[in-house]
């Protein structure tokens, strides 16, 4: 989808190149991300793909196409960018930001208002209420949602993302990753993202791409990263706490346990002591009818309660919870947070999807460290 | 960043100082039409002949005519404004040093509109008193001030561009009424004011320069704006000493509405009446007469036999039958 | 004759108009500064007051300059006197609305730790506010003073003297030279003020 | 040059200073107080004045407008920056030339009348537009402009959409110091012979006829207030509604 050969670039009134006779490949439906220290060239490679940048040597294919034969204009509509929060146009409406590339295409008026809508809904912001807004008016967070909108406005199948969450308190940057992942999971469009987080980097990336000096260090999944770092940099890069950051890149849902009490609300004591007894889970988790949580009554506690009370009056409110898209890393988090050896994973319908405990967390990451 | 600006500013200074004086020298005059091919009759004035009531609106009234159009400027501008051909005929000052150099002629006052203008130095009475040697010393400039001197003056500096003071300088040392090095004032202070054009300018340098080559410590004012202004100023003790002219004094000063044309009798009229009511001094008056004057192109007043202000109205009356 | 033969020529006349230019203007700012920064400071306290005095510095700006010294000349008479006046009230607005941003500007902070150790208001108004302050201030004299000395070229007509009566001059003798002169002069007095004053300034801020 | 702050909005102040205009002109023309201010006091005459002054500043103001927004916007492309630069240096020494050397040189080159004065008016008023739209349009965020290259938008699309929208509110302002600039340098077009509302202030302090120079000094000041507002309106209203 997106290949580069031998891609050299040497800025006018400087001796050494930002990058460096790089070759590689981004295939399609995948998040390729550009990581390194600042001044490692990773943006500038990036910016030669929708030639904001001319290379000085080398070249560069999108879909199997020379760039350098096609009308920069047309490509850069046809590729989605996102750079940080600030490059949205503050004297625009979000509803006219979001439509720069389909006005530039020259769309019709109504199709354009109706992709606003779609794209606004898409990435979580209500049309009615943030149509007539202009940037300045909305949060951080908001903002890059914008962002993203904006560059998926003309449905482009390529993205460039240049640090797009960086200029976000650290738990709406982690909302916001989320949030894109699912959306990639539906648009499957091909991504070079770039980040000089190295736990962005291993949480968003198919592929990484360690850069250093403008040259290309390792070029690999991020399990092959963490397990295998091409050199000392690569090593230093990732962190000595390899182990944990590999928890980013196992998602909660995937191994989450079903084999756990579960109980309708209107449920007595005594049939939840039951299920217990039939498994070693340190809760029971109480759901409505929709088989949706409605909190938890811990293990002890229901040892010491009379037999005749029914769950519902004796039910905890449910906090150490995890969306099955987040990570181990985040559900980890969440334990630590809240003082409790278990989290409760919920699907994208809030329904009970199964539960991680920490016994479980520790022999899942023995088994994968190996 | 700061450093490169504030190079390129000096840099652009620098370059500005050359630059402007170069393009100095492209100043050029307008092309001149064939003499006496006037096809509209615009009339260049200051402000203040413009409704004075010895000015262009009773002028008009009284020789029976009308210009095509009145065009206000600056007092001065209006020599080369006809100069140049920008317009047909001008007011001035009759012992101006451009009309000469400009080869521009004085239509005569046939009819004795223009009432005489004999300069003459003006100072308060009780400052007269103070000094009494002011009488001798300044009545002893005006006998030598005639036409011709005046004329003469007003062209070094109109025409040639010298400093009014190096002017006065020049012609006082000429006649012996300074010595060459001015010694340090013993006497008081004296405040000379003036009008802002260039026979005022001239007559205030000479004025500091005997004053103060007889000790007396000269305070230069020289330079204000109209004849009110300077008289206020001269009432109101701001300034001691300034040249009047005997027609403005009695029209406007004086308030009178019968313009007066014999030198001698004006003189003593107004020297009567303004000591009276004024508590002012004239003191001896000079010999030339600066009055008003209609001026046009010699070239075009010869091709169109225009030789007096009648001539002027007359022709100006045909045109428009 | 050629420009530079003219500046010879008039030398003495061009350092005594400069010198009586530079005064008028020097006397102007004195008097705006101490008037401005008083009022710059009291419409910090009232703040009621703060809109309408800034209303009106705004408006003094917008009168054409012949038209002001046209108003003050009756009061003050010929002369400098009309001139002086008419530059202070040109360089009220800039020093007023430098002063009252310049404390406005101020971190509450630092105004709070100069209460908690218990000083006076008086004197955290003379060693806290107005130190602190002053580096804006200075910036608005540095426009008040760019802008009247172009200003004072015009008073030269009501008689103020200074540099502006070359110009006048020159107009009145049809004389590019003379116009000249006095432009350059005016600018280069203007560009001079200006980099000195940015020389304090950058002095003040450090 | 700063943005400057408006604090009225309303069409009131409007009302007064044409009503206050329209006052003093009906009052010094019944009140000449003297017969030489009632010669040049009279409706026809203030009519042809006011006629010369705005026509001064509304034409040189439009040229200027004209010929400085393409200039500004011109010096202001990456490829020019060092003539920006260059010219933005003489823009500032040429703005410490006074108003009155500027209508002088005009007339010592060019000679007299209302042309002369259009053309002093308009080389003066190019200035702080220039400084402005240049300055504004520099203003502009890298990273805004980036976005906009980098989402495919064409040259003048980013000009027309995006860096002209953001500046406007800086080139408004310079706009509305130009104007403003221009009535109080057109009182002045009265020594070149081009009229307007100074030939009342200058023949008012030639003969010392205090309702000629109030008249003059009053409806200048008026209409200079006058033009202030109105453009603060306009850059009011761009500012909320861009």
């Amino acid at each position: 989808m997106i290949r580069l050969e031998g891609v050299t670039k040497i800025f006018p009134r400087q001796r050494v190149p930002a990058v460096k006779n790089l070759s590689m490949e981004v295939g399609e439906g995948e998040i390729c991300v550009l990581v390194g220290p600042s001044g490692c060239g990773k943006t500038t490679t990036m910016k030669m793909v929708n030639r904001l940048i001319e290379p000085t040597e080398g070249k560069i294919y999108v879909n199997g196409r020379d760039v350098a034969d096609m009308d920069p204009i047309k490509l850069r509509q046809d590729i989605g960018y996102v750079i940080q929060e600030i490059g949205l146009f503050p004297h625009m409406t979000i509803a006219e930001n979001i439509a720069t590339v389909p006005r530039e295409k020259g769309w019709p008026e109504d199709r354009i208002q109706q992709q606003v809508d779609i794209l606004l809904e898409l990435v979580g912001l209500d049309p009615e209420v943030y149509r007539h807004r202009k940037p300045a008016d909305l949060s951080g967070g908001q903002r890059q949602r914008v962002g993203v909108a904006r560059a998926l406005a003309a449905d482009p199948p390529i993205l460039l993302m240049d640090e797009p969450f960086g200029a976000v308190d650290p738990i709406t940057r982690a909302h916001l990753q989320n949030e894109f992942l699912s959306l990639q999971k539906k648009m499957r469009k091909t991504v070079m993202f770039v980040t000089h987080d190295i736990d962005e980097a291993i949480k968003m990336g198919d592929r990484i791409a360690v850069m250093r000096a403008g040259e290309l260090v390792q070029y690999d999944t991020p399990d092959r990263l963490l397990s295998a770092p091409a050199d000392d940099f690569v090593a230093a890069l990732v962190g000595h706490n390899r182990a944990l950051k590999r928890l980013h890149l196992v998602k909660a849902g995937a191994v989450a346990r079903t084999d756990v009490a579960v109980a309708q609300a209107t449920r007595f004591v005594e049939e939840a002591k039951e299920l217990l007894q039939t498994n070693n889970s340190p809760v029971v988790v109480v759901v409505d009818g929709l088989n949706r949580p409605k909190g938890v009554v811990q293990r002890e506690e229901l040892l010491r309660r009379n037999g005749r009370a029914a769950l519902q009056d004796i039910v905890n409110p449910l906090e150490s919870v995890a969306d099955e898209d987040a990570t181990l890393y985040d559900a980890l988090s969440t334990m630590l947070n809240y003082g409790e050896r278990y989290v409760v994973v919920l699907n994208h319908n809030r329904e009970f999807q199964g539960i991680i405990t920490f016994g479980y967390l520790l022999e899942l990451m023995k088994e994968n460290g190996s | 960043m700061k450093r490169v600006m504030s190079k390129y500013g000096i840099i652009w200074l620098i370059s500005l100082l050359l630059l402007l004086p170069l393009l100095s020298g492209c100043s050029g005059g307008q092309a001149a039409q064939a003499p006496g091919a006037i096809d509209k009759w615009v009339f260049a004035t200051d402000h203040e002949f413009s409704v004075r009531p010895d000015g262009l609106p009773e002028l008009l009234k009284f020789y029976g005519f009308e210009f095509d159009e009145v065009r206000i400027m600056d007092l001065g501008v209006t020599y080369g404004a006809l100069k140049d051909g920008q317009v047909a005929a001008a007011m001035g000052f009759a012992t101006d040093g451009r009309i000469a150099a400009f080869d521009l002629v004085n239509l005569e006052d046939d009819k004795n509109f223009f009432p005489v203008y004999n300069p003459a130095p003006v100072v308060r009475k009780d400052f007269l008193d103070r000094y009494p040697e002011l009488e001798e010393l300044l009545g002893r400039l005006s006998p030598l001030l005639d036409t011709e001197t005046m004329i003469s003056l007003n062209a070094q500096v109109d025409v040639e561009n010298k400093d009014p003071k190096e002017v006065a300088r020049q012609w006082l040392l000429e006649q012996g009424l300074i010595r060459e090095e001015a010694s340090a004032p013993t006497k008081g202070k004296i405040v000379v004011g003036s009008k802002e054009f260039t026979e005022q300018l001239i007559l205030g340098a000479i004025t500091i320069q005997v004053l103060a080559d007889a000790g007396f410590e000269a305070v230069d004012s020289t330079g204000l704006a109209g004849s009110e202004v300077v008289r206020k100023a001269l009432t109101g003790g701001e300034i001691d000493v300034y040249w009047e002219y005997t027609g403005t004094a009695w029209l406007v000063h004086l308030g009178h509405d019968d313009p007066l044309t014999d030198s001698e009798e004006c003189y003593n009229l107004v020297k009567e009446e303004d000591l009276a009511r004024y508590n002012l001094v004239w003191l001896a008056y000079a010999p030339f007469d600066n009055t008003y004057t209609i001026m046009m192109r010699k070239a075009d007043a010869d091709a169109l036999g225009i030789k007096t202000i009648s001539d002027l109205a007359r022709v100006i009356n045909e045109g428009k039958n | 004759m050629g420009f530079w033969s003219l500046v010879v020529s008039r030398w003495n006349n061009i350092l005594e108009s400069t010198g009586e230019h530079i005064l008028i203007v020097v006397a102007a700012v004195c008097v705006a500064v101490i008037v401005g920064v008083a009022l710059g400071v009291v419409i910090t306290y009232w703040r009621s007051l703060a809109g309408p005095v800034l209303y009106f510095c705004q408006v003094v700006m917008t009168i054409p300059s012949l038209a002001m010294l046209g108003l003050l000349l009756p009061v003050f008479g010929i002369g400098y006197k009309t001139g002086v006046a008419t530059l202070i009230l040109y360089s009220l607005l800039p020093i007023v609305r430098n002063t009252y941003a310049g404390i406005q500007g101020i971190d509450p902070a630092i105004i709070e730790a100069a209460k908690g150790m218990g000083m006076r208001e008086t004197t955290i108004l003379r060693r806290v506010k107005l130190p602190l302050a002053w580096s804006v201030i200075l910036a608005g004299i540095r426009t008040a003073v760019v802008m009247i000395i172009g200003i004072a070229a015009i008073a030269s007509y009501i008689g103020a003297g200074g540099l502006g009566e070359f110009i006048f001059r020159g107009i009145s003798q049809w004389n590019l030279q003379l116009v000249l002169l006095g432009a350059v002069c005016v600018s280069l007095l203007a560009v001079l003020a200006d980099g000195l004053l940015k020389r304090v300034e950058g002095r003040a801020r450090r | 040059m700063a943005h400057r702050r408006t604090r009225v909005k309303s069409w009131l102040p409007v009302l007064l200073f044409i009503g206050g205009a329209v006052a003093a002109a009906v009052y010094f023309v019944e009140n000449p107080g003297s017969a030489m201010a009632a010669r040049v006091l009279t409706y026809d005459h203030l009519a042809t004045l006011a006629a010369q002054h705005v026509g001064m500043v509304v034409i040189s103001s439009l040229l200027a407008a004209a010929t400085a927004l393409p200039l500004g916007i011109l010096i202001s492309r990456p490829r020019l920056r060092l003539l920006g630069l260059v010219l933005e240096n003489l823009v500032n020494i040429g703005q410490t030339i006074p108003s009155i050397a500027v209508i002088a040189l005009s007339f010592t080159v060019l000679g007299l009348g209302f042309n002369t004065a259009i053309f002093a008016l308009w080389l003066y008023s190019l200035l702080p537009i220039l400084r402005n739209t240049y300055a504004g349009i520099i203003s502009v965020p890298p990273g805004v402009r980036e976005a906009a290259v980098g989402m495919g938008m064409r040259p003048w699309r980013i000009l027309l959409r995006v860096e002209l929208p953001l500046a406007f509110p800086i080139i408004m302002a310079g706009i509305r110091t130009a104007v403003v600039v221009n009535v109080g340098t057109a009182t002045l077009a009265t020594f070149i012979g081009a009229g307007g509302f100074g030939h009342l202030i200058v023949t008012g302090i030639m003969v010392r006829r205090l309702q000629l120079l109030l008249s003059g000094c009053i409806l200048s000041a008026l209409l200079a207030m006058l033009c202030d507002h109105l453009l603060g309106m306009v850059e009011e209203k761009v500012k909320t509604s861009a």
